[in-house]
């Protein structure tokens, strides 16, 4: 197996290639929802027209922290997501055409059309998201509850953003996970913003990862939003969970390039801040990396470009061609009998 | 069940007994909660089990609403049947985000791919001065919001028989049960809350109101508690020559309309009585069915009897006054019959 | 208000600046709430506020729920005049406690000797495809607790009007906005989400229904969407030659019962229409006052409509399905004409 | 001024005398109330009988939590108190006449019947108490906001148990504090259990002061029940909080000498627990003590003995000879006009 070197121990190259798939994946995917999302609310936005309708948050900048530690996990592991989950969804191998037919509405998406890209189910992979901040942390300390209880060595990981840190559901979630040692991890994106409000007016602290402290758990911080630091600290965590050792807080700094979501007017930031942010995409650089380091050649690399692409646009047009649902199919799905 | 020896149980040991019985017949079916374990359930509802199914399916829990119900979502969304109790339903604030948003919705969200086979049980209803925050029924605030069978069984049989539907579902199940039903020995002792209750696993539908006694003159509809209010009130009309039928609603969501609009098209009245607030309250949603469906069959005005707009209050003097009893249906309903 | 010259407002523009009157008028009143500092509110009711006033009257509050509702019930406690804001009404859930438990009893608890003058706002409504937990109006959760006053404003006028009025009621008061009569650039945008507006400072009471349009055929019952939903069958009914009346309830609690009543006394029908959920909703409410109080005036069966009980579905054919909408109204009313 | 000498800096002896005073009439009032309690409840329990139905959670063992910090405050700071709150409005200054009477329902009472003893309060000297864990906190946190609003140098003392530490509200309201630097305390009383479910199998670190780490903020921890200790870490928090300075966590390891409840047949605990804690006394501890270091002569206790023995018994009688509410006073009071 060959091996890509850092400063620190090995990462194969495989996973790097995996890592960087995912993340052109989830990346080539938002840049299409950009373009779909804005058909039909030209040129007056309103949300509620086109396509695909309501809220849209991308997590386009932010692919680092679901890459780094989805490569370490099997569909028998969980993930919750929070209401910007298209990396997580993507890196956990969310059926793509399913997921895509669901924002778009559509009677062959995940939820039939009911759930809307807040709300994707995919059980045959473990994932779920919800548009309630912190909400899905104590969703995944059931899972790993579950894990436990049946004898599984399986994991669940919850993402949330830094703004959910201070959120009740964290606190109690982490305190249950503990005091049952149970496999959690829970893995913080902070970039930098909750909405409109910064991290340093909502956060007591200066990272999350401290609040492990208030736990009795390990905490680790990853910075500048590197996929690689953030494989080698998710390794550790996940495999700490495996053996029983407990969860993990992670938080890994990250950089969010759109806005809160699609329409958001940006006034709180600096109309500089995301440029110089795009400066350090990570997708660009991890390519840069494998191809200096000849962890890959370009050939390689635009095979997996292809691929993407490929897959993607075919979710699109799979979301396209479907049909929308019976309205009736409403009242449907409440109970199942 | 009349002709069976005649093993008489409470209501808590009722419960705990179906808990067991499903305990026993699958392995998923576990419990967890706040003084579940070793107490046995605040009121009684787990008693005996964490003996019998030892800490590993009998878990007692932080004071962590929001992270221990979320968790049974959680675990339910993985195949488990956790049965979890939330200790008085007037704490539901701490955690009515998982149970609403996320219990109640994500089968419907999920367009019915996600499965949450789960009961949440809490205990309802004041009378002991236990004051504005341990004292509520909230049946409407719990029945008002779609995606989940709700559920507030009256008397042992019931207890056992819904409680054991309720785990075998594949949804999403709250389960009230009145703490003065529970027959727990540090609270009024209510004959109604000791009764025969078979040995033998045994189901009773979640969606089916029952008629508690059959009368010609007016339809009485009440829920717990009020159920038996209503049946001595009932036995005092009957040798005033008034012939009431009493109807025990039993499930909060879905609603069995049949069975109410069927005895109102017989009676011709309507009386509604209900523990829970008045205004957007069960009360109401049964007389918009009678208003809706049976209009034409109703020959005087509905009438409903509930907690008046205010929180419950602790003295007991105040409590008595705003809380339904035999004596207020008794002559509210005598007043109705005169319409 | 009709003579005088024309200021148009969109709603978030006559709430934010109810709220920069009272401001100006008393120091205790602060805002705090989740981005209504520098963004104005996502829904635009605190637009201006914080250039106005600065960080320390207008304060962006950590994702805490919780904690800054909470607080605000200890600041109103000590006298000061706190308007909070719940971004969504679907969130609710991770703060009813503090809203439930305390905000609506401590005044009761404390015998009236403890008073809580607080406005908690929020955005309710549908109709813009933020599915399940981004388009509830969750009256009837809020109006059936007792202990808070709730009102729902339908027009730029009442929104001014009636923040003013909570802002200077001692009590604590729920104020619903409807995210899409606040006449936003992004959202469709509806001729009624602007209007005419004074600039000086006014009251519209908090406990009174108002009609819109008088009749004498039917009574139509809506609040917030569904009165402009009303309206609008109403002047189609009118040219089949079916006069309706149009009430705006405005308030959830307490319900104006003599508006309604002298209504349907008038027209003898009632027609009910709510974008919340059906079951113990509103439209369960009014039906059993009028049921109650207004028996002997109704000619035919009450009809309700509301959103089935179904959680709000995101795909835009289904949650048409369930959203009420002017064609039903008009179509349902006519079925009822024909009762 | 005389002092009182320990191996940690002085404390007058007046303060010393009024935590002597307070600590005995807070358990001279619940020593009656054990036994009002009982009345009409014999020779069967039940709960809704008696002169004082209800729950009644009595806080005899746990007295030095309450006066070591209240000997700081004066009346225009704020202390939110738990379902447990005894000690503390009897610290704080509550009538105690009318608190009686609350208890009993009757028409003189703190909330005229209404509130009972989970829900007493009394603006004249900012106290409350509520029955659901943790939600006093937040109201500290507002009250220290309003506070901080006014200009004022007043202070707020949450006081919980050990077990509200691990409910969300204890974390939102700590962050919030902290970001917001507010003058506010939180106390919290370990006395091992939350109703039957011990600390440990319930809190993931060994003392709730860690957890201040969580939000960059003071923790301090007191050992032993002590209540000059709790004076010495109190007077300290509440200089910071009075100087700007933010927040604090105390925890206190304290002793419940009773059940949960009255009624709580304690299956939980060991029968020998009890009988060693109250060994423990800190009212007879201090009582020892000042008499030992000549602080105070036999002949003053007696005398402030007698005096506390005076109120409690006029309050009681208070209560009973005061009337109960009309019924239809039930509906007032909703809303004040
Ligand atoms: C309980 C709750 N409160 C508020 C919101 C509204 N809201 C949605 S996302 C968001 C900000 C979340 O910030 P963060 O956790 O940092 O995630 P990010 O959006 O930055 O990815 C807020 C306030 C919500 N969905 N749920
Ligand atoms: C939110 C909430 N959950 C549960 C309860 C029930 N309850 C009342 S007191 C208590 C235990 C509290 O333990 P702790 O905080 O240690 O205080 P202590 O009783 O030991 O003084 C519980 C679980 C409640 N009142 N509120
Ligand atoms: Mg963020
Ligand atoms: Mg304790």
């Amino acid at each position: 197996m060959t091996t890509f070197e850092e400063k620190q121990p090995a990462v194969s190259v495989e996973k790097l290639k995996w890592m960087y798939e995912m993340m052109a994946k989830s990346r080539y995917f938002e840049d299409q929802m950009v373009e779909v999302y804005t058909e039909g609310k030209a040129p007056v936005f309103n949300i509620g027209a086109g396509p695909v309708p309501g809220e849209m948050h991308l997590s386009t900048g932010q692919e680092p922290a679901a890459v780094g530690i989805c490569v370490h996990l099997t569909k028998d592991d969980t993930v919750t997501a929070p209401h910007r989950p298209h990396h997580h969804a993507i890196a956990k191998g969310v059926d793509l055409k399913k997921m895509t037919a669901e924002m778009f509405g559509k009677e062959t998406g995940l939820g039939k059309g009911k759930g809307g890209h807040m709300h994707l189910f995919d059980p045959a992979v473990k994932f779920s998201c919800g548009g309630i901040v912190a909400a899905g942390i104590p969703h995944a300390v059931g899972a790993a509850m579950a894990a436990k209880m049946q004898g599984k060595d399986w994991v669940a990981v919850a993402f949330i953003g830094e703004g959910a840190a201070n959120a009740g559901a964290f606190h109690e979630s982490l305190n249950l996970a503990a005091v049952w040692n149970l496999p959690l991890i829970l893995v913080i994106e902070d970039n930098s913003y909750g909405i409109s409000v910064a991290k340093k007016a909502a956060t007591a602290v200066e990272t999350n990862d401290l609040r492990a402290a208030a736990y009795g758990i390990a905490g680790a911080h990853v910075k500048g939003n590197d996929p690689i630091a953030m494989y080698k600290v998710s390794e550790e965590a996940v495999a700490r969970a495996r053996n029983g050792q407990g969860p993990t807080i992670i938080e890994i700094e990250t950089y969010r390039f759109l806005g809160h979501f699609q329409g958001d007017p940006e006034l709180y930031r600096d109309k500089a801040e995301v440029p110089g942010l795009r400066e350090q995409d990570p997708i660009l650089k991890l390519r840069n990396s494998l191809v200096e380091a000849k962890g890959a050649t370009e050939k390689e690399l635009q095979k997996i470009e292809k691929r993407v692409k490929q897959e993607v646009d075919e979710a699109y047009q799979f979301a396209r061609d479907s049909n929308y649902p019976a309205p009736e199919a409403a009242l449907d799905d409440v109970f199942s009998s | 069940m009349e002709t069976a020896k005649k093993r008489i149980l409470t209501g808590n040991k009722a419960m705990a007994e179906a808990i067991a019985l499903e305990m026993e017949r699958d392995p998923k079916v576990f419990v967890l909660g706040e003084d579940i374990g070793n107490y046995g359930g605040i009121f009684g509802s787990t008693q005996g089990l964490m003996e019998k199914f030892g800490k590993e399916r009998v878990l007692d829990t932080p004071i962590s609403e929001t992270a221990f119900i979320g968790a049974a979502i959680g675990a339910a969304a993985e195949g488990m049947r956790p049965v979890v109790e939330l200790m008085f339903v007037d704490f539901f604030g701490v955690c009515m985000d998982q149970i609403y948003n996320h219990m109640a919705k994500i089968q419907y969200m999920s367009g019915g791919n996600v499965k949450l086979p789960m009961v949440l049980m809490t205990a309802v209803g004041g009378g002991y001065n236990d004051a504005a925050q341990h004292s509520q029924t909230l049946y409407a605030t719990f029945g008002h919001m779609p995606g989940l069978k709700v559920v507030a069984p009256s008397n042992p049989y019931d207890l056992k028989g819904m409680m054991i539907s309720a785990i075998q579902d594949d949804n999403p199940v709250v389960f009230m049960f009145h703490k003065s039903l529970q027959g727990l020995g540090w609270m009024e002792q209510l004959d109604v809350s000791a009764a025969h209750v078979p040995e033998e696993s045994y189901t009773v539908p979640l969606n089916k109101a029952k008629v508690m006694r059959e009368g010609t003159d007016v339809t009485i509809v009440g829920i717990q508690m009020t159920v038996h209010q209503a049946m001595e009130a009932a036995e005092r009309l009957a040798a005033d020559g008034i012939d009431a039928e009493v109807i025990d609603l039993r499930s909060i969501a879905p609603i069995d309309k049949e069975t109410i609009i069927d005895s109102v098209k017989k009676t011709h009245r309507l009386f509604i009585v209900d523990e829970d607030y008045k205004s957007y309250g069960m009360t109401a949603e049964i007389a918009a069915i009678a208003a809706e469906e049976a209009f034409y069959d109703l020959e005087a005005p509905i009438r409903r009897l509930a907690n008046p707009d205010v929180p419950i209050p602790y003295s007991r003097p105040l409590e008595q006054f705003v809380l339904p009893n035999a004596d207020k249906i008794y002559e509210q309903v005598k007043n109705l019959m005169n319409e």
